[in-house]
């Protein structure tokens, strides 16, 4: 298929012809019919809609509709999904040969849905809020406060009264932006594309209660909000299309409805009664088996990446995982066939080989511990296990988030095809919202309790090699409390290879790089990738306009949808 | 049975067995006596000996289900063990009343004393409300309640013992019954309020001319109060006569050991008590024989021993004096009058 | 005839209360608010000689077993003074007391309640050993079964339980845990009262057969004068927490002096037909006992009684002796010299006193009359008194 | 009687500040006890990107390194006049009685309970009213016809029904009347005021589901005290008046043996309108119960103590309600 | 004057006939009123058929682990060769009851579902037994502390108890079970799990058990035998252990037995909600949890655990109700 939306005609309403997964490389049910009504629910709601205090996948790409960032995904099906498009910005930020100045220039014309022009003020104003006022805004995540140089010392807009508020970003006119990093940083337009760039006037500001009026810069504006019940949005006459090259802001309203049961979603999804689950992450397992038999159900999903990696860490300080050979030993062990299966099968996730999922920027397909049918190799783990001085095996624990089933499934599978080579491990629970504070990312209790193995599942937060990386593998990513370097894995060659991919401008390079970093942590052994998580999608006929967003963990695209209703 | 629907009241061969767990329970065993308008019968007997079941029967108010109940009980011309439960119901409080021995329970905590009594006014009387309060207004004055228009809103807590009796006797003779069965009325009181409750026995019963038929094991209460006396045991009436006859003239040992356990105020009585030995036998295992055989001191006098084999029936010894023994008359006055009497 | 006639002068009592008193505080509300007190016990005053038995009689609630409970220090009494063998007990501690126990003992009105249905009855008897460290001769399961023969049981009733036996049956396991220390004093509280006459006759039989034997000292408490007059030597009579009365059984029997004691023997009815009907010499009091919170001002028995005259209502009769061995608190006494002759006005009007006065609720029972009964008039007409 | 009433509304107060305070304590003492740090207690309210500095600001935010007294002594004075939380350029005001404050979605909670509460209590109130109606009726049928087939039979059905767990009957129910037979295609709550039809025929399910268990026990307990009140004298003296049988049973027995389920009922009730987690759950109202349970899953502390307090407070509420109710229909307890 | 002697010879001569059915001179062994409730027990077929469930569930729970080693259970095992992949139903009719797997599989894991309900029980009848042995505890001290002492100390604990019933019990017990996670107290994983539950269901209600054991301490302590056993100079410890405690023992038992059914619902309502027993430890509610997921995929896999939460809950209250009649004291 391709992209452009004239494909497949404007047959508003009528059953489509698509296959299965055609969302994933093209615009399923393509329409230019203005109007209608697009419904979505979840089953319990955002961290906050409010764009500068979001870490939600889903919310950044809704977020679109309502908050225009410097420059955005392009909304489009299959890899190009995956690029960097200006939005508010009338091009891509031009850095400077060293990577560490960055700027970008304002469309004119851009206006909130109070009729004021949105200048470059509310954009810094906006990056301001979202980084460095953690008592009010601490969910989004806060990679302006690393990279602007000054970051640390920047007490916020609520705290730090004084005029010009953080140095490192300028704003010479109402139309440029300037950012002055710290380091070289070649992801800077990625960083931009975050909703965290979306511009917030300073007055409508209230802090954490601006989420209850948020002041629309996009194609739509709220027209009721409720934390529980969810919102509703409609057009924001305000916005001018010629000013925006993104969005065809097709249907009249948007309805979005939190807290309703995950079946009750799964069954509107199927009677056709709302547009798409917006949490993107696939349908229930109970309903997965009344689509996937009928054909004609089929043919309406979509099982895209979901750009994460569910992954076992193994902690190289934790004995016997401190010689390499125990840690070959696991990678030849593990059953990631069996794996998938227990956890659903080949729709919920595919074996993995690589830490970076193909989704993302920077893939490189290898396998370093390769066996038949990803079904583990216990001679060859007896093998390393011989090698590492334990032919009979050790104990050891295996630590997982008990609100997590499906890891606590994998956990438990893992725990069984361990035994086979003779390696107990011992599973621990915890809850993930402990899970890196106190926890696996506390190397202090992984010292003292011996837990060698830790399930770990990674999104990239941009999809690129160094988003998904940087935060895992990197040495500067071991944290007394809270670290997400599960492996504290602190190879000074991966280290560097991190630092010099990402002051590297060139984008084919930079990629190339980042393949090779995953390659070398694959030899480090420490990492066992163990499968790409995958997302059962389903789009109803109603809905239009459907294509999967890579970049947006492979849910759908909310800038495009619309529906026939 | 003509003879026994001329009287008043007339129980015939009435027995009342319960079926338990451990076996039947022959609470009332064939007793049976008559009753006329304006006479008061005592029952007396030990504890157990099926006095209340007796008493119970005749208001049909044992279970149907539980109880296995046969004989007649003939009141005013009318048989009550075959008439239908409705019957029985409508002569219920109305031509017969009782009064229980503990009127705390007796008597419902959740309803005020009045609201009670106009209710049993009105089951039987088809009055209004009002007509029946003062009726119950007049009922509480009448048995003795002082301000009985504000103790009529009362609840039964509120009330003393002796004064909860008497609210309980306003409450039986509301609907004016021509039987009223008093089943203990007053062991649950002090001596003094005993003497007040007897004392208004009496004047009620003179004043409605109503049979009563008092149950009680204090034989000072009989005594005073009854002018027919029935001595119960086992369930079974082992002797019958006036008050006059029973206590002057014994027939049987038993009612010999009541009067021998009783120490009295009326005389000094440096002696010993002559109790009854033993216990009460089990109901569901009577003695063969005369029940009271295990704890006759005299049951070897009749030579045959049939005290062992065979049990004695009602005879009667004088005229309307019947007593159930074996032995004969002779040997009965000789051993009262020897033995029994002096030690008195 | 009399068993103690001997002993009355010589010896010194074995028990001596003076002015004896326990009020339990009403308390209310979460503070525990003190509100008033039940005036159980007020000043009592008596001795009990070795070897007699002393009987406490009285309405129900006058304080009997609380007296009972003052004297076997199960309650520790709010005032007065109480010595056991010319030992001051009063507020002895419980330490103190353990070993006199032994020679004060409790038989107790309810047969079913007073034996411990999980304990088998040896276990029972026995438990006086065990709690005062006591290995009597022989063991103590000799010795139990001594006891269990000598209160008319078989010893083989050593492993059965409670259930298993009649009322009369454990009363008298009842007492012999009671007699098993050898005590010298024993207090009964209403023990035969929850019995059937017949088997309430064996048990009298058998305390004063213990009595006889064993040279016991009793103070037992009943409601049932006869059962007093058949047991006891000497008589206390209580009314409202006070001693009204005390005197030998036969001077108390023939010449009562209190009124409130003349009442009481004439309510007891009489085993004898003859007197049926006729109302003779009764005289019915009118009302029930005033509560204790709130006693009758002056002598407590003024509100019930037919003599009562104004000095009555204000002043406290205190116990005098009235003759021999014959103790009496009242100010107008009967069969004896008038303490207050120049007091005549009666409280209540002898005309009012034959109809039922309309009398206030028994918890307030103030003025509440009494109703004499006129015997000439009642002779023939019961129902004369009423109305005409 | 007036006295009686102020006392019990004294208890019924001073109890609530106990029930907070320990409420209080178990929150945020018991942590502590169990070895958690302020920071780690802060750590659930910073989003996925925790870093020291925001941990630190909630921390001060929050007052979570103030003492524990001090901490209960905000909360309490901030149900009664309110509070204010400083969340940015103004302050975020949560108005009294301000039952706590979401830090992580920021909102106040009391309104968002007061908005579930008509869910829970049409829950509560047509649950109870069916067990009561059926319970009782059959207790007392059974009671009546004491060993009977029908008493059998009911007594059996009444023993399973304690002994099912309720969110087992809750999913049978749906599994066999929703997804299997499609009776009701789905079960959403529907608020009265849009529809009160759909709000029953929503609601018929979860009624039924949650009276199921409560008949069973409330026939149990009916019968038990029915029999027992059937045994005592006065029903005795009641049937020696000559009352009819069916007022024996309704005038005196009924009313003596319902009389203790009040208490009980008052206490069953007062628990349900503190949220009927279980039915909540399995059904997906959004009620008291689910509120509380999202609060848990997202560890949104305030939102777990809120509805825990505002379901304490319906409790002693309820049981106050009881204990005058009661005095109402037991004078012996009116009058001493 | 009849000597003592003969009134003691005529009184055992008359022995009452109801005690003498073992008479003959030979020595008599009392029934005690455990006896009596035994025999009554007995009788009661559906009491007894509740006893022998409850049984056989301890055994199982006991041996659950020597069990699955003999007749090679793993309650962890996959068996994705059972399971449809897509379907995630287990193959074969029934959730794939097989010889090898009488009760079926998991749908989606494969899991042996007989392995998980014997894993299973042992954690139910452990939460719930200890949850009781803690309530009880707790409930029989502060009862009969407060029942035996009365004064301050009854208004104290009195007032106590109601402090403890104004709880929302369940939406406590949910969050702390939530808020004590991950570590605690030196515990972590199944042990605190366990440790946590056991707490919360035992600590929340000793109230039931503390009211009733009071009550029935109170109208003991009124009784009689008290009084004898104080006026032969018994102190309190052996009052409260040797006169009161054996007369509690009935209705504590009974309550106990009452309790632990209501205790297993407890636990597996708080497995179910996802606070109580964390996956991968096989719990009755947990595996009901999960099966709302797969109902509609597999029944069976709904049917299985809630049958044996069922039956458990059941065969305990037909004990427990068994129990109460057998030791009423009123009983027939
Ligand atoms: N409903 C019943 N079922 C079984 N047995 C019963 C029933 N009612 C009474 N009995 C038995 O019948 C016998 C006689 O009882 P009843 O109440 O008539 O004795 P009583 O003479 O009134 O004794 P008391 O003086 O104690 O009142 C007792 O042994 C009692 O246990
Ligand atoms: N522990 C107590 N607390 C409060 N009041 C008490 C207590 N014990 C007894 N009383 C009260 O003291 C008064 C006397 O009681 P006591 O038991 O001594 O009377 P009694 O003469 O033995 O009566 P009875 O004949 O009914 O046994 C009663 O009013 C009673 O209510
Ligand atoms: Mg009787
Ligand atoms: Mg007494």
């Amino acid at each position: 298929g391709n992209s452009d939306n004239k494909s497949d005609g404007d047959k508003n309403g009528t059953t489509s012809t698509a296959k299965a997964d055609a969302g994933l490389s093209s615009i399923v049910n393509a329409s230019t019919k203005k109007g209608g009504t697009v419904t979505y629910e979840h089953s319990s709601g955002p961290d906050s809609l409010d764009p500068g205090n979001t870490y939600y996948g889903w919310v950044q790409n809704f977020s679109r509709l309502y908050g225009r960032s410097l420059v955005s995904f392009n909304p489009a099906p299959g890899k190009k999904g995956l690029e960097v498009v200006p939005d508010l910005a009338t091009s891509l930020g031009k850095a400077s040969a060293d990577a560490k100045t960055w700027t970008y220039t304002l469309r004119k014309g851009v206006k909130f849905e109070d009729g004021t022009e949105v200048t470059s003020k509310d954009v810094k104003y906006a990056i301001e809020r979202s980084n460095f006022a953690p008592e009010a805004l601490s969910n989004g995540p806060t990679y302006f406060k690393s990279y602007l140089d000054g970051g640390d010392k920047y007490k916020g807009p609520y705290k730090d009264k004084s005029k010009g508020g953080l140095k490192s970003i300028e704003t010479p006119d109402d139309y440029t932006i300037t950012f002055k990093l710290n380091k070289p940083f070649a992801d800077m337009d990625y960083l931009a594309a975050f909703s965290q760039t979306a511009p917030v006037p300073q007055k409508a500001d209230k802090g954490a209660e601006y989420v209850q009026k948020i002041i629309s810069s996009g194609p739509y504006k709220f027209s009721a909000y409720s934390e529980s019940r969810g919102a509703t949005l409609v057009r924001n006459p305000e916005w001018d299309a010629a000013t925006d090259p993104i969005r065809k802001a097709l249907p009249d309203k948007i309805e979005l409805k939190f807290n309703i049961n995950a079946t009750t979603v799964d069954d509107h999804l199927l009677n056709d009664t709302i547009t798409a689950d917006i949490a993107g992450t696939g349908l229930q397992s109970k309903t997965q088996p009344k689509v996937l038999v009928k054909a004609a159900e089929k043919a309406k999903t979509d099982n895209p990446y979901a750009g994460a990696t569910q992954y076992l860490a193994i902690n190289v300080n934790v004995a016997p995982f401190n010689k390499p050979d125990c840690r070959k030993a696991v990678q030849y062990a593990v059953d990631k066939a069996g794996m998938v299966d227990a956890i659903g099968g080949a729709v919920k996730g595919e074996p993995a080989t690589t830490l970076i999922p193909p989704s993302v920027a920077g893939y490189k397909k290898f396998d370093l511990y390769p066996s038949a049918g990803n079904k583990g190799d216990a001679a060859k783990s007896k093998e390393a296990l011989k090698a590492c001085g334990k032919p009979d095996g050790f104990s050891t624990v295996l630590t997982a988030r008990t609100d997590r089933p499906d890891e606590v499934l994998a956990a438990t599978q893992l725990q069984e095809s361990l035994k086979k080579v003779g390696i107990n491990a011992e599973i621990k629970t915890f809850p993930a919202s402990k899970y890196f504070t106190d926890f696996a990312g506390s190397p202090e209790w992984v010292h003292k309790n011996k837990a060698g193995l830790m399930m770990m599942a990674w999104g990239a937060d941009w999809p690129t090699g160094y988003g998904f990386l940087d935060q895992i593998v990197n040495g500067a990513a071991i944290k007394p409390s809270g670290g997400t370097n599960l492996m504290e894995l602190n190879d000074p060659k991966i280290n560097k290879a991190l630092t010099d991919g990402i002051g590297t401008i060139d984008a084919t390079e930079r990629g190339k790089i980042w393949g090779d970093v995953d390659e070398m942590v694959a030899e480090n052994a420490s990492v066992v990738p163990l499968f790409y998580k995958k997302n059962l999608l389903y789009r109803p006929d109603s809905a239009t306009n459907v294509t999967v967003a890579e970049s947006y963990l492979g849910m759908y695209d909310y800038v495009l949808m619309s529906s026939s209703k | 049975m003509s003879d026994a629907s001329k009287k008043f009241l007339s129980v015939r061969d009435l027995r009342i067995h319960f079926d338990t767990d451990d076996g039947l329970v022959k609470s009332v065993d064939g007793v049976s006596f008559d009753l006329e308008a304006g006479k008061t019968l005592g029952i007396v007997g030990e504890s157990g000996s099926g006095k209340s079941v007796t008493s119970l029967g005749i208001m049909g108010l044992h279970n149907s289900e539980r109880a296995r109940i046969s004989g007649e009980i003939w009141l005013d011309g009318e048989e009550l063990i075959g008439a239908g439960t409705e019957r029985v119901r409508q002569l219920r409080g109305h031509k017969m009343a009782m009064i229980f021995q503990d009127p705390l329970s007796a008597l419902h905590p959740y309803y005020s004393i009045g609201a009670q009594i106009v209710e049993a006014y009105r089951v039987h009387n088809a009055v209004d409300k009002k007509t029946a309060k003062k009726r119950a207004v007049e009922m509480l004055d009448r048995v003795g309640i002082p301000e009985p228009a504000r103790r009529y809103n009362d609840y039964p807590h509120q009330f003393s013992g002796g004064m909860r009796q008497r609210a309980m006797i306003a409450m039986s003779l509301v609907n004016n019954p021509e039987l009223l069965i008093a089943d203990e009325p007053t062991t649950a009181l002090d001596v003094t309020v005993q003497a007040q409750i007897l004392d208004l026995i009496r004047d009620l019963q003179k004043e409605f001319h109503s049979a009563v038929v008092i149950i009680t094991h204090d034989l000072g209460v009989v005594a005073e109060i009854a002018d027919e006396l029935l001595v119960m045991y086992a369930g079974r009436c082992i002797e019958r006569g006036t008050s006059e006859k029973v206590f002057y003239q014994p027939q049987h040992p038993y009612t010999w050991g009541l009067l021998g356990s009783m120490p009295r105020i009326d005389r000094e009585q440096t002696e010993r008590l002559v109790p009854v030995k033993g216990t009460p036998p089990s109901l569901i295992n009577v003695p063969s024989g005369c029940a009271f055989n295990p704890r006759c001191p005299y049951a070897d006098v009749p030579k045959d021993n049939l005290t062992r084999t065979e049990r004695p029936n009602l005879r009667e010894i004088t005229d309307g004096h019947f007593s159930a023994c074996h032995m004969s008359k002779a040997e009965r006055e000789k051993i009262w009058t020897e033995e029994i009497a002096p030690k008195l | 005839m009399d068993r103690r006639d001997c002993a009355e002068a010589v010896t010194e009592p074995i028990l001596k209360v003076t002015d004896l008193k326990k009020h339990f505080p009403i308390t209310k509300g979460v503070l525990k608010r003190k509100v008033g007190a039940v005036q159980a016990v007020d000043g009592l005053s008596f001795d009990v000689r070795p070897g007699e038995t002393l009987g406490v009689v009285g309405e129900s609630g006058c304080g009997k077993s609380t007296m009972g409970r003052l004297i076997t220090r199960l309650l520790e009494p709010t005032g007065g003074k109480v010595e056991f063998q010319g030992q001051d007990i009063t507020h002895m501690s419980a330490g103190a007391l353990r070993p006199l126990r032994r020679d004060i003992q409790m038989i107790f009105q309810d047969p079913y309640g007073s034996l411990n249905p999980r304990h088998t009855i040896g276990g029972i008897v026995s438990t006086p050993f065990k709690l005062q460290g006591i290995e009597p001769e022989g063991g103590v399961k000799k010795e139990v079964q001594r006891l269990l023969e000598l209160v008319g049981l078989s010893p083989e009733h050593f492993n059965r339980y409670p259930h298993e036996f009649s009322g009369g049956q454990r009363q008298r396991i009842g007492i012999a845990r009671a007699l098993a220390l050898n005590p010298k004093l024993v207090v009964a509280d209403e023990p035969v009262s929850a019995l059937d006459v017949s088997i309430q006759a064996q048990v009298v039989n058998l305390l004063d057969d213990l009595q006889d034997e064993l040279g016991l000292t009793y103070v037992i408490i009943a409601h049932d004068l006869s059962v007093i007059r058949h047991v006891s030597d000497r008589i206390a009579v209580m009314y409202l927490g006070k001693i009204v009365e005390l005197a030998d059984r036969s001077s108390l029997y023939e010449s009562p002096k209190h009124p409130y004691t003349k009442a009481l023997l004439s309510a007891v009815p009489v085993p004898d037909p003859s007197r049926r009907g006729g109302k003779s010499d009764r005289i019915l009091l009118k009302g029930d006992v005033p509560s204790p919170i709130s006693p009758p001002s002056g002598c407590r028995f003024h509100t019930r009684c037919w003599k009562a005259t104004e000095i009555c209502a204000k002043q406290d009769p205190p116990l005098i002796q009235l003759g021999q061995g014959h103790q009496v608190a009242c100010h107008h006494p009967e069969n004896a010299e008038d303490q207050q002759p120049q007091d005549t006005v009666l409280l209540v009007a002898p005309a009012k006193a034959a109809v039922p006065a309309p009398a206030k609720a028994p918890e307030v029972a103030a003025e509440v009359a009494v109703e004499v009964a006129e015997p000439a008039e009642a002779a023939g007409d019961s129902t004369g008194e009423k109305k005409p | 009687m007036a006295a009686y009433i102020i006392r019990r509304v004294f208890a019924a107060v001073l109890l609530l500040l106990v029930v907070s305070a320990v409420t209080f304590a178990i929150f945020f003492l018991v942590p502590r006890l169990g070895g958690q740090t302020t920071d780690s207690l802060a750590a659930q309210y910073v989003g996925k990107g925790a870093d020291p500095d925001a941990i630190a600001a909630i921390k001060a935010n929050l007052g979570l390194d103030q003492p524990l007294y001090l901490q209960y002594w905000h909360f309490i004075k901030a149900i009664v006049v309110g509070a204010e939380y400083n969340f940015g350029p103004n302050p975020s005001v949560c108005n009294a009685p301000c039952f706590g404050y979401s830090f992580k979605t920021h909102v106040e909670v009391w309104p968002e309970i007061v908005q579930r509460i008509p869910v829970t209590l049409s829950l509560a109130l047509g649950a109870a009213f069916l067990w009561v109606i059926s319970g009782v009726a059959i207790g007392v049928l059974s009671a009546l016809k004491r060993g009977s087939i029908f008493d059998r039979v009911a007594m059996a059905v009444a023993l399973a029904g304690v002994s099912l767990p309720m969110f087992f009957t809750g999913l049978a129910a749906m599994a066999l009347f929703v997804t299997n037979w499609q009776i009701w295609p789905s079960i959403n709550f529907v608020p009265f005021s849009e529809s009160p039809v759909e709000w029953a025929s929503n609601l018929i399910l979860p009624w039924c589901t949650l009276a199921f268990l409560y008949s069973a026990l409330y026939a149990r307990l009916t019968r038990a005290g029915m029999l027992e009140t059937m045994g005592e004298d006065y029903i005795r003296t009641a049937r020696a008046k000559g009352l009819r049988e069916r007022k024996v049973v309704v005038r005196h027995g009924l009313r003596a043996a319902l009389t203790p389920l009040v208490t009980i009922f008052g206490m069953d009730f007062g628990l349900l309108l503190g949220g009927a987690v279980i039915t909540e759950s399995v059904f997906s109202f959004q009620g008291m119960g689910k509120y509380a349970i999202t609060g848990v899953q997202s560890s949104d502390l305030p939102i777990v103590m809120g509805v825990t307090l505002v379901a304490a407070f319906f409790i002693v509420f309820c049981n106050l309600l009881v204990d005058l109710v009661y005095a109402a229909i037991d004078p012996r307890v009116r009058l001493s | 004057m009849t000597a003592p002697i003969e009134t003691t010879g005529s009184a055992a001569q008359a022995q009452p006939e109801a005690v003498l059915e073992g008479a003959g001179g030979k020595q008599i062994e009392g029934r005690s009123l455990g006896r009596i409730a035994w025999t009554r027990f007995k009788r009661d077929k559906v009491a007894l058929t509740g006893a022998v469930i409850v049984l056989l569930l301890i055994l199982v729970a006991v041996l659950s682990k020597p069990i699955q080693a003999v007749f090679g259970l793993d309650p962890n095992a996959f068996n994705q060769d059972l399971v449809d992949p897509q379907l995630l139903a287990p193959k074969g009719s029934f959730g794939g009851i097989s010889w090898d797997h009488p009760l079926g599989v998991e749908p989606q894991t494969g899991r042996d579902i007989l392995a998980r309900i014997i894993e299973g029980s042992w954690v139910s009848l452990v939460v719930a037994a200890g949850s009781t042995m803690l309530s009880v505890v707790i409930g029989v001290v502060m009862g009969v502390v407060a029942g035996f002492y009365g004064g301050w100390v009854d208004s104290a604990i009195s007032r106590m108890m109601d402090t403890f019933l104004a709880f929302p019990l369940l939406l406590f017990a949910i969050s702390i079970s939530a808020s004590l996670q991950g570590s605690a107290f030196g515990l972590s994983g199944l042990s605190l799990r366990i440790a946590v539950l056991i707490f919360v269901i035992g600590f929340f209600s000793w109230p039931y058990i503390g009211r009733i054991v009071r009550a029935q301490t109170l109208s003991l302590r009124e009784r009689e035998f008290v009084e004898a056993a104080r006026s032969l100079g018994a102190r309190g410890p052996f009052i409260l252990f040797r006169e009161l405690l054996p007369n509690l023992i009935a209705p504590i038992l009974v309550y106990a037995t009452l309790l632990i059914p209501t205790n297993i619902l407890f636990e597996a309502s708080l497995s179910f909600l996802g606070v109580g027993i964390a996956p991968p430890q096989a719990s009755w509610g947990g595996m009901l949890s999960t099966a709302v997921d797969l109902y509609e995929v597999d029944p069976m896999f709904m049917i299985i655990p809630g049958m044996a939460i069922f039956i458990t809950v059941l065969a305990f209250n037909l004990l427990g109700d068994g129990l109460r009649d057998a030791l009423d004291p009123r009983g027939k």
